[in-house]
């Protein structure tokens, strides 16, 4: 069992967790937050392993992995 | 469930005001997560100059003084010869500390000052819009050399990591790179040991870090990381560049 | 109490222990030297550091740390070296921390000689570095003075959280006169809970910093700083007077100069010429209120080593109440108090034999 | 009263120790004092040169225009310093390597060997201070008792032998 959650009002959009994600599972979603950034979504939450490897790419914090 | 990765205790909750993409902020989290692991926050005292890193005194939830440009090392010398008990450490761009700031790297290395120093190397002046730094390739266009780094004209970059290493009061000099988990994860580690070697007593402790400038280098965050590995990471020797008997039994 | 024979130089080093200072960053220049070789000696006696720094940009960046902690520290220098010094005490002004720093002024511009000159009156006084700024300057005129206004100088710093200027010249810091080792006196201080000590000591982070975001943070920044220099410029102006109270003509010098102006002034009145001196003891704030009533004043003669620059200050607080004019020697000359006489009797068109 | 005085020589003649002695006479006495050095490049080689004020009231100006005494231990001082005395002061001289040729007559000259005088007490670096025995006469706010008790301030509390040797010179020269 494993989870990522995506803090919206702090992702900037750059595409680290994207590109990274050995699951193919984040996206940048359709929806802006504040700032006007359309902030990352997890496509399919239950193919998430909890490798980190989002989270720790993210140069804004803005991903906590649970596991 | 536990939560395994996320905001550690030694950020403050603001978010990074830097650009999308920019991995000043993965080295932030890093250096959080060290004082938080390290429990040193309540203790810890952060200098920081002009360039973006001069943003950085909110994002710490430690103590923090802004410097002049340049001047952190000289800065964070004074707050430590006051507060002795304190760790006291400097977090400064290239442009900052292997620039301006040169003289005072190389002296507070030859002192052997008790402070820890982080250098941020993306190789241009960041927050002034991307101007040549002294860590500049050759032949990388910026914009005050937009015909290519002309070495005959500017010299080669420097290493600085590797020019402080040479001095006997660095005891601990290492130089890592946050293009990819793996290394982020060694960076970490580096910077954990340069506090604990600043715990100990033991010296100067100085990490410099490669990072991406995707907004001045014109290019997308996942591109950017490209062009460090390709480019970057071939003239900048990445590992431990120095470490000292006494900071080998840590 | 006993009297010690101090050069001025070490007068100054002397008091800055005696009142609490333990830390001193700063790199040697002629003739600031004694400063920071007397406390290399004495210093680590009372249990504190002398770190020389790489240069004089360091010495005051560790000092503007220094002082962030709440530790009081002063830095020593001579003028190009308080040339470099400026980049510091910009932001030392802005973060509003107290140090104090020394300029044995020499003569310039560049590298300039090691003689007796007040070359660095405007910047010293104009604030000297970037910025809308301005610091406290006094400037002694003989060895107790180098000690008293150190001690004074600490206390003002703390008081106003402001870099504080020593202004004096080769010959005070050369010479060796008596002096009593007094004790530091008592002062009520603000506490310092600006200083940067770790959040542990309370409880939550805080930041010492000058760089503002938007335009409306400067402009609020700037006015606060400028009221604190106004509340400055009200309460610490200092002065002496000496045989002014009847006075037709009136000689302005500080430091060197004051007391060839009191020896001047005691020659002036054997010979039955009303002559009177000022002697601003702040620089900044200059004493204006010293020159409130020049009615009965015929005329003033500034005594300066320098081409003429308090003199600028003299006329605006003077206001045209009376003509003002300059006897100057540069370059390193002193002039003596019979050169001072006669140039106050030939600009004033006297009749008497000097 | 107020007592002003020159004292001129090369570097290493210690020209500034008499006039610290001086200084610190006048202080154990309870007067006001001042002491000079030069400046510039006269303190590396050539002339080097201090004043001292010894005063019964403040002293105000600390410049010297013209002293009431003076001593000069070489030629190029001698010749400087000559002109600085004020008519009816008083200039000793070190006669041993000066040459007197030009002369006043408004003030007292008062010429002696003292190079060869502390040569014959086993120690030619004491010229100054017999020297300073041949002023003492003359001068009014300094006395030998008090120049006994500066001498064994300044070095005496750490070389005792230094404290014999000085004040055997300044007797040489007060004998004259």
């Amino acid at each position: 069992m494993a989870k990522v959650v995506v803090l919206g009002e702090y992702c900037k959009s750059c595409g680290l967790c994207v590109s990274i994600c050995p699951k193919k599972i984040l996206k940048i979603g359709d929806k802006p937050n504040k700032k006007g950034y359309y902030y990352v979504v997890v496509s399919d939450p239950d193919q998430c392993i909890g490798c980190g490897l989002c989270g720790t790419m993210c140069p804004d914090v803005a991903l906590e992995v649970h596991k | 469930m536990q939560k395994v990765i996320g905001r550690p205790t030694g950020l403050t909750e603001l978010p990074f005001h830097y650009c999308p993409g920019c991995t000043h902020g993965i080295i932030h989290r890093l250096i959080g997560e060290v004082m938080a692991e390290l429990g040193i926050i309540e203790n810890t005292i952060g200098v920081a100059p002009v360039g973006c890193a001069g943003f950085s005194l909110d994002f710490f939830a430690c103590d923090f003084v802004g410097a002049a440009h340049g001047r952190a090392q000289a800065v964070a010398t004074g707050i430590k010869r006051s507060l002795p008990d304190k760790l006291v450490f400097t977090y400064q761009g290239d442009g900052d500390i292997a620039a301006i700031g040169t003289s005072h790297a190389i002296h507070v290395a030859a002192r052997g000052e008790k402070i820890t120093s982080i250098m941020v190397n993306n190789a241009v002046f960041g927050m002034t819009g991307g101007q040549m730094a002294p860590t500049t390739l050759p032949g990388m266009k910026t914009t005050t050399s937009p015909y290519g780094r002309d070495c005959a004209v500017f010299g080669q970059p420097i290493d600085l990591p590797k020019t402080v290493a040479t001095l006997s009061g660095a005891v601990y000099v290492a130089a890592g790179s946050v293009d990819t988990p793996k290394n982020i994860l060694q960076t970490k580690k580096y910077l954990k040991k340069a506090f604990q070697v600043q715990q100990m007593g033991l010296g100067f402790s100085f990490v410099s870090i490669l990072s991406t400038c995707p907004t001045n280098w014109a290019l997308s965050p996942v591109d950017s990381l490209k062009w460090l590995q390709d480019n970057m990471i071939p003239v900048y020797e990445l590992g431990e560049l120095k470490v000292a008997e006494e900071v080998k039994a840590l | 109490m006993s009297r010690e024979l101090l050069k001025g130089n070490e007068a100054i080093a002397e008091a800055a222990i005696r009142s609490g200072c333990r830390l001193f960053f700063g790199y040697p220049i002629t003739p600031s030297t004694e400063i920071v070789e007397y406390l290399s000696k004495h210093m680590p006696k009372a249990g504190g550091t002398v770190l020389q720094g790489e240069d004089e940009i360091a010495s005051i960046n560790m000092c503007y740390g220094a002082a962030a902690t709440g530790a009081r520290v002063m830095t020593a220098s001579s003028s190009p070296g308080y040339s470099l010094k400026q980049e510091g005490l910009s932001y030392l002004a802005a973060v509003e921390l107290p140090v104090v720093v020394v300029n044995i002024n020499r003569s310039g511009p560049g590298l300039g000689g090691l003689g007796p000159s007040q070359a660095d009156y405007f910047q010293c006084t104009k604030g000297g570095g970037h910025g809308d700024y301005r610091v406290i300057v006094l400037a002694p005129s003989k060895g107790q003075e180098m000690y008293d206004y150190t001690m004074l100088a600490f206390d003002l710093a703390d008081k106003w959280r402001t870099p504080v200027v020593i202004l004096s010249d080769g010959y005070l810091g050369q010479m060796m006169e008596p002096i009593e080792l007094k004790e530091r006196p008592a002062a009520e201080l603000p506490p310092k809970t600006w200083a940067i000590t770790g959040a542990g000591s309370r409880g939550k982070k805080q930041n010492l910093a000058s760089y503002t975001l938007t335009n409306e943070i400067g402009e609020a920044e700037n006015l606060r700083w400028q009221a604190k220099f106004e509340k400055m410029r009200q309460a610490e102006q200092r002065w002496e007077t000496f045989h002014t109270e009847d006075a037709e003509y009136i000689i302005v010098g500080y430091g060197s100069c004051g007391r060839i102006g009191k020896s001047a002034v005691l020659n002036a009145r054997k010979k039955g010429l009303k002559v009177g001196l000022i002697r601003p003891i702040t620089l900044w704030p200059f004493p204006v209120k010293a020159f409130e009533n020049m009615k009965n004043v015929k005329g003033i003669l500034t005594v300066e080593l320098n081409a003429g620059q308090m003199i600028e200050d003299v006329k605006l607080a003077v206001n045209c109440q009376a003509p003002v004019h300059l006897c100057n020697r540069m370059g390193g000359i002193m002039p003596s108090e019979n050169e001072v006489l006669r140039k106050l009797v030939q600009v004033f068109n006297l009749a008497v034999e000097v | 009263m107020m007592e002003k005085i020159l004292l001129a020589g090369f570097g290493g003649q210690g020209v500034m120790f008499i006039g610290k002695i001086i200084t610190y006479a006048g202080m154990l006495d309870g007067r006001e004092v001042c002491w000079i050095p030069s400046y510039g490049p006269e303190m590396r080689g050539g002339t080097a040169n201090c004043s001292v004020i010894v005063s019964d009231e403040e002293i105000h100006s600390p410049v010297i225009e013209s002293a009431d005494f003076g001593i000069v231990l070489n030629q190029p001082s001698y010749d400087k310093f000559l002109l600085r005395i004020k008519p009816g002061g008083v200039l000793v001289v070190n006669s041993s390597i000066i040459s007197t040729e030009q002369k006043r007559d408004d003030i007292e000259i008062i010429a002696l060997p003292a190079g060869d005088i502390a040569n014959g007490i086993g120690n030619p670096s004491l010229a100054n201070m017999v020297c300073l025995g041949a002023l003492l006469p003359k001068m009014n706010l300094t006395h030998i008792k008090s120049i006994e008790k500066a001498i064994d301030s300044v070095v005496g509390k750490k070389k005792p032998e230094l404290y014999e040797l000085n004040m055997a010179a300044v007797k040489k020269g007060l004998e004259r």
